[in-house]
């Protein structure tokens, strides 16, 4: 018997939590948590990881493109029952980790894993690129400003060999957000993909009332754009909102508040290539990744403008940066004026903060490089 | 056979990746709904934008959160989604599953779903993509009496915490990440489950200073393990680094030939604060200058590890850039035992010390973070009742406007302009 | 005999340092004004607060600058300093005189002042301190007739340019500092004199990164020497360093026993962009990685020197932090011929676009570099005709807060909602 | 005959501007100006600059008060005209510089600047303390929070030997400024001594009207702290202004603009100590100076507080930087927290920014040392 619309409340089970994370622990991780002494990656997607106990845990690592069905779950599972005793994990970046408790059954299972084809790369390890973090796009969002799981897809296919081999000088973190809202950590990735609008949100008048508390949209708008006006609505007037367009830089957060105010356009939308940020505090402290490349327009189904632009700063970046350098360590090291140039970027002004706390970016010093950008 | 034409998508089938449309396509054979996913997704291929509708208030009876609305902006071309809502099913710490929990749950949501999920959101839920409005209750029952299973957060409520995966398979990880965060998932029940903040806030757990799972970028209040006595050092092992027997970072680097493992150029000429050098065979760190880093531990992973005096540094106040611009959390206390010996005593006090005061003087809308800078760093430590460090910034201010409070100032602030004219003639 | 006591002022007669006091003293005999100096301040030091006032407007006809009007707040006490004026005088470039000059320069102030000065202000006039109202057109006259010498600046004015020695007496000078200080003096003598401005503009010229009259941080206009082709090495010289035959810059740290010069620690691992190494023997510098700090040059004066295309690096908008903080001048033009030869025809066509557009849309009292803030480098740069370059900034922009301009956008921004709806259903 | 009242514009002579300087080089500099291949400094305060032309140019730096008389500038040319053909230079630092033209002449020149006692100390050379940039204070000035000359006495005297000898790690630039106006360069200093009111402005209601221009003075308030207002004065109504004390910080900007706004005060005023900027672009990039020390009491006649404070930075500074490490890249190098622990200064909230651009000064990671500061 299930949930009876008669009787909402009888019987209703609720503030339960998560189930307990011990009741999903493989035996081998049970057995070891807490003593595990260190870890090698004998090859790409394959870690091993040695406990005090003498025990030794072997995880491959699987990429998933994230938006899965329940068939490729079950499929999933049909592996971990045949390896794994009916365990595995997911990662922090989507990927998925099938374990098992010694080196002989790490073969078999990658052999099974190659028999689904395309379905199962092992790799995302050490110093490569794995998994994009990413978010939902025309899948499922309202605000997006482009696609998701397509870019990442064509993204992916394109740096392949970079996930499944450990050949860069450090982790690449990619990340793309479909819009400024930035769910997900592109705001500190290694190479952000971020959809951006361009063009202020229209006014639906005649929706507004109703659907918009207008003293929040107004509220919602970090330059203070947008304010309150009257018009006619079939003959008669209604309070609603007017933008100054020339203060808007299309953050989309009235939309957000305000679905009469929508703002994504085929035209205008399009994407935004950020880079250098990191979220370890290895080496060096977080960094923020830093807006290269303003726009780049929507191109479905395969991104090709975003694809080489992308692809163009990882292999500029495995050719020149020294072992274990972050992207944003080398681009620090090289100066940023080199970092344009090298990755064939032209510069614009778009890349100059003119937001809050803008100054602290302008270079007040004669420390510079000569670089292709000056004439 | 395909309820839609979907050229665009198709050539998105190829290449080495593993391919979302492929994998819609066979589960729309069973469920047929999935096409007009596709057909959606198609169509905004086509005409390059979104044609999904905000979603209004949809969700589970007593619940403000778990439910995300979403409605498609052509429900007559493509009735299957004609609602698409998300539940967002809080995920177990580290995100570990038994297949058989799994396959429960696929059974359930083609049951009550589109059968589409995201593994996992970025939050660190399980996403439950597609469902009816009027599956919403029926599925949340079956989760919670057939799978013992809750909702996570969505809304001005506490968002599902995550972990690093933590001492469960890391060898660094300086406290129990797994532990803490169901501990204060399950401590926090009501402010997840209903709506009570000026806006979301978010914990995340990493194990150390690597923060794998992000904390420091995502997260209202990052707790991030570290150490504070020294580093432990096995100086045979460090000898068979030197010796290249051991491969440098763990192997992370064998893809390209980087030449023989050398510690002065990787290790020591590598640390930020240049407190490590090498003494007749020896490694020597000076741990009084150490930042802990980790950058040295995770070159040498068989030769270093963390101390034994072990604990957190909690950062508040991270969040993407709306409003602003995006923050970092901000490195509040140095060190805090995070232990299930006291139920994580310490970690919640200090918590609920900060709702206390934003749930109080935050505005609708603002981050925990953004209201701490509208009052100031040492406005937000005085509320905390926390002493002022050198450690909580990164540098003294360069302008010299301090706002002195009256108290500090011998005679306070009331003058006699007459007294003073006195002995200074206008 | 003193007209005053002054036991306060009196214990700064004592030690090593000269004595201000013992120079007033001496001053004072034989002109006595100087006691009520000495009183005034001394009154100051009992009561630890100034007893100087708002000055109000005096000045020299038909000069808008140049004075900076002082009365004391207890004339009757000190008559002496009852008006207090501030003569500023512009000094010669790089402060040469002759003793002919000083001495002349030193019988009008005795004649028409206090008999005290500043050997400079902080801006480079010469002070001169302490001047009746009525005496103020006689110095002037005399000052002009006499010793063919102008005022200073003060007030929304140009104000006194200044510089560093330059090739008069340095190695390094990249352009005629003297030169171009004098001559843009005289070609701005209106805007030196008649306030035009929204408030104080400033120039200083250094010859070198090494900025010796510290432009970057206190001028709206700075210029900066510079070079764009490759550093000078004589590798005969290089080897002396290294065989310790020259002293490693120029003796500079003779006082301490540093060591034997180490070329590698002193210079190589100093330089910022890690662009030098020695190869069989010499010094290699990567030119194009090299961001013309000095170090590497003021460490080997004799073995290294700017290159041979020599010019400028034009910095705009340094000022104090009244009000929004300290800001130094950002780098604006990479490189610009600086000569006499064409009358620096580009760095006054540079300075007067700057003004053209600072005077109508500077607010009172905003200095350049704020006006520049409020404005945004981009459209500065805009203004200004200028190309952005990676160059302008320390590194791009974090926040994606782009103010796209609606030429950029294909369509415009024009749209229809009714049109949208059409495809979008509300 | 001189200034005519009568005729004040009759053979009037303007806009001249400063005396061409070349009549003022000595002969030594206008025969090599451009020439010049190297220098070295032989022993502290004597600079040696060599030419192309084989000519040597010797000069002898001499610290001065900057604050100083005619009988004392007339000593100075005697001592030009005996030893320098009647040429000197002064320095954009306030020091004398005598030239000579071959090293003979540099003995006979410091004996008799020996010869005069205190007045003339050579040194303020290289890799050590030169003359203190400094401003007006109580001498001459209406807006002051300390004195000037008395201070830069008391500060010198002690730190004299670092003036004489060139011991210290790098140059070390000391500047003094009075107040918030900052005239000089005490925001890129690697040591700054700057005055500081603490109590808000006092309102001399009965003086506002006439001396002020009220709109003005509420514009100049960065913090919008001051707003108009009406009051009684001998029983009619005057506009005048109220200040939100809680939201002013001293900067004394009003006072500038309106006379009727004093806020000197003897309990209220002080010093406080900046440090770790720099202008050149040497090595790293100008850097402003920092607030360690929030206030320190004006204690007339010898600020004993503040000597102390300056010469422990000083020393410590002396003991721990590398050669070549300006104070302010050896605080970098060492870390803030380490700077405040060895020099023994205790941190205060008054050194967290809390005006604009704060965020940018806190520390977003889990990098930081353990200090006494942590208990
Ligand atoms: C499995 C996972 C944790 C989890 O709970 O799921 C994990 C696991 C490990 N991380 Fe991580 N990290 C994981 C996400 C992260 C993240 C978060 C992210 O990328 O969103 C970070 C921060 C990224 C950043 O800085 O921007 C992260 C920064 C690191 C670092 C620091 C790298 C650096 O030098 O900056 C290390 C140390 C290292 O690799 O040498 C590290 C090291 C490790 C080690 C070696 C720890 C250990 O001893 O087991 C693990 C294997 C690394 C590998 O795969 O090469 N892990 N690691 C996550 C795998 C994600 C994936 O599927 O690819
Ligand atoms: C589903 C998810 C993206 C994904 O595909 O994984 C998501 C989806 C949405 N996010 Fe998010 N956010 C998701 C993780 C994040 C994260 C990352 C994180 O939590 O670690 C961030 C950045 C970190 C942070 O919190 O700052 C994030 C920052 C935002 C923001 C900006 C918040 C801010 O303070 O700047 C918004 C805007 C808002 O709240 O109105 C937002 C709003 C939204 C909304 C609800 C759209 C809206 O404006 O109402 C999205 C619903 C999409 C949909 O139709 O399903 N989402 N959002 C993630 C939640 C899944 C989960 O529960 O696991
Ligand atoms: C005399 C001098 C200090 C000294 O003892 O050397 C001086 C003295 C005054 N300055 Fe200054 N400034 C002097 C160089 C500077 C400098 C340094 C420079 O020019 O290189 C600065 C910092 C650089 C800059 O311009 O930003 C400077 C920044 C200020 C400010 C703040 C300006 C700003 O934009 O933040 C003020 C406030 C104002 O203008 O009202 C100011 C205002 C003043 C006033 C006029 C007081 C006032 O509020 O009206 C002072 C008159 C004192 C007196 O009674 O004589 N003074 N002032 C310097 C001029 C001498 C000369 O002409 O050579
Ligand atoms: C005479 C003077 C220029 C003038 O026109 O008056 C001057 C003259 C020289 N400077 Fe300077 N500097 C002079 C003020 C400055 C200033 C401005 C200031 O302090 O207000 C600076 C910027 C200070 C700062 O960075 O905060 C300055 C930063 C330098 C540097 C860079 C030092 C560094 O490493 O940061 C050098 C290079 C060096 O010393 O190795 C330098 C080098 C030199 C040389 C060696 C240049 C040369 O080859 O002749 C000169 C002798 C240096 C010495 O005395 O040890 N000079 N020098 C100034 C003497 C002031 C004084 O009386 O002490
Ligand atoms: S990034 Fe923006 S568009 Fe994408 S899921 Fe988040 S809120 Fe929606
Ligand atoms: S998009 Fe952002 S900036 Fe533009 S009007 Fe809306 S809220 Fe304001
Ligand atoms: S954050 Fe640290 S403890 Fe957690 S998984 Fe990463 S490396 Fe291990
Ligand atoms: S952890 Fe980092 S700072 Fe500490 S010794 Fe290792 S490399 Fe150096
Ligand atoms: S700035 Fe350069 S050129 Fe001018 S004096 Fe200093 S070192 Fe010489
Ligand atoms: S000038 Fe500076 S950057 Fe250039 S080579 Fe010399 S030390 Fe390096
Ligand atoms: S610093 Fe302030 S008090 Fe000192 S002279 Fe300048 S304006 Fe006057
Ligand atoms: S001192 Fe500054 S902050 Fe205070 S009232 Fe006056 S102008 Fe405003």
């Amino acid at each position: 018997m299930g949930y009876n619309p008669e009787k909402p409340m009888e019987g209703r089970i609720s503030d339960i939590g998560p189930r307990y994370y011990e009741e999903f622990h493989p035996p081998i991780i049970k057995a070891n948590k807490g003593k595990w002494l260190w870890h090698e990656i004998p090859q790409p997607g394959v870690l091993m990881h040695k406990s005090e106990t003498g025990d030794e845990v072997y995880t491959v690592r699987v990429g998933c493109a994230r938006l899965v069905s329940i068939e490729y779950l079950r499929e999933v599972c049909d592996i971990a029952d045949k390896h794994c005793d009916g365990y595995l994990r997911f990662t922090t970046r989507n990927n998925i980790e099938f374990m098992v408790d010694s080196k002989e059954k790490v073969q078999p299972l990658l052999d099974t894993l190659a028999s689904y084809g395309n379905n199962y790369p092992v790799g995302g390890t050490g110093a490569g690129v794995t998994n994009i973090v990413h978010t939902q796009g025309w899948v499922h969002c309202h605000t997006p400003a482009t696609d998701a799981s397509g870019v990442v897809k064509a993204v992916m296919d394109e740096l392949f060999e970079y996930f499944t081999t450990m050949s860069l000088p450090a982790q690449v973190r990619i990340a793309l957000a479909c819009c400024l809202n930035m769910c997900g950590a592109v705001h500190a990735s290694d190479i952000a993909i971020l959809g951006i609008h361009r063009k202020p949100p229209m006014i639906d008048h005649s929706r507004i009332t109703g659907v918009c508390e207008i003293p929040l949209a107004i509220a919602a708008c970090p330059t203070g754009a947008i304010k309150p006006a009257k018009t006619e609505v079939d003959g008669k007037e209604i309070k609603t909102v007017k933008v100054n367009d020339s203060r808007c830089m299309f953050c989309g957060n009235c939309y957000t508040m305000c679905p009469a105010m929508p703002l994504a356009d085929p035209e205008g939308d399009g994407i935004a290539i950020l880079v250098g940020g990191k979220v370890s505090n290895s080496r060096t402290m977080p960094k923020f990744s830093k807006l290269v490349i303003p726009w780049l327009p929507n191109t479905p189904p395969r991104w090709p403008e975003v694809v080489s632009a992308v692809k163009k700063i990882v292999e500029t970046y495995a050719a020149d940066a020294k072992k274990y350098e972050r992207v944003g360590e080398w681009a620090e090291r090289i100066g940023w004026e080199k970092f344009f140039e090298k990755c064939e970027i032209p510069f614009t002004d778009k890349s100059i903060d003119d937001y809050r706390l803008a100054y602290d970016t302008w270079r007040t010093s004669t420390q510079f490089k000569y670089t292709n950008a000056i004439k | 056979m395909a309820k839609h034409e979907t050229p665009l998508l198709d050539e998105l089938e190829s290449g080495p990746w593993p391919s979302f449309v492929s994998d819609i396509k066979r589960q729309a054979e069973s469920k047929p709904e999935c096409w007009d996913i596709l057909g959606v997704l198609e169509l905004s291929y086509e005409d390059r934008i979104t044609h999904w509708k905000h979603g209004g208030i949809v969700g589970v009876f007593g619940y403000g959160g778990g439910v995300v609305g979403r409605y498609v902006d052509l429900p007559k071309r493509f009735p299957g989604v004609e609602h698409f809502h998300t539940m967002r099913v809080n995920q177990p710490s580290s995100k570990y599953y038994t297949t058989k929990f799994l396959r429960q749950l696929c059974d359930l949501w083609e049951k009550h779903g589109s059968g589409m999920t995201n593994m996992h959101g970025s939050t660190g839920d399980i996403i439950l993509l597609g469902c009816r409005t009027e599956e919403l209750e029926p599925m949340f029952w079956d989760l919670t009496h057939e799978l013992n299973q809750d909702l996570g957060g969505s809304g001005s409520n506490l968002r599902t915490p995550a972990n690093c995966l933590g001492q469960s398979r890391c060898e660094w990880a300086c406290y129990d990440t797994e532990e803490a965060c169901y501990h204060l998932t399950m401590q926090y029940q009501d402010e997840l489950h209903r709506p009570a903040f000026p806006y979301k806030f978010k914990f995340k757990f990493s194990g150390c200073p690597n923060d794998c799972v992000a904390a420091i970028a995502r997260s209202d209040v990052a707790v991030i393990g570290t150490w504070r006595d020294d580093i432990q050092i096995d100086q045979a092992a460090v000898k068979e680094y030197i010796a290249g027997n051991y491969p440098g970072n763990g192997g992370a680097h064998s893809g390209r030939d980087w030449g023989k493992f050398d510690i002065q150029k990787e290790v020591i000429d590598l640390c930020p604060t240049e407190c490590m050098w090498m003494e007749d065979g020896e490694l020597k760190i000076d741990n009084s200058e150490c930042t802990r880093c980790m950058h040295c531990i995770n070159v040498m992973p068989r030769a270093l590890r963390p101390g034994k005096d072990k604990g957190a540094t909690i950062c508040v106040g991270a969040k993407a850039p709306i409003l602003d611009g995006a923050q970092f959390a901000t490195m509040i206390v140095p060190f805090m035992k995070v232990d299930k010996a006291n139920d994580f005593e310490e970690l919640i006090d200090f918590i609920e010390k900060i709702w206390d005061w934003w749930m109080v003087e935050g505005k609708n809308r603002e981050r925990c973070g953004e209201t701490m800078q509208r009052f100031g760093l040492p406005e937000f430590l005085r509320i905390m009742g926390l002493e002022p460090l050198p450690q909580h910034i990164k540098e003294p201010r360069s302008n010299p406007y301090v706002f002195w409070k009256e108290e500090e100032v011998p005679g306070g602030w009331e003058r006699d302009v007459v007294e003073f004219r006195k002995k200074h003639a206008a």
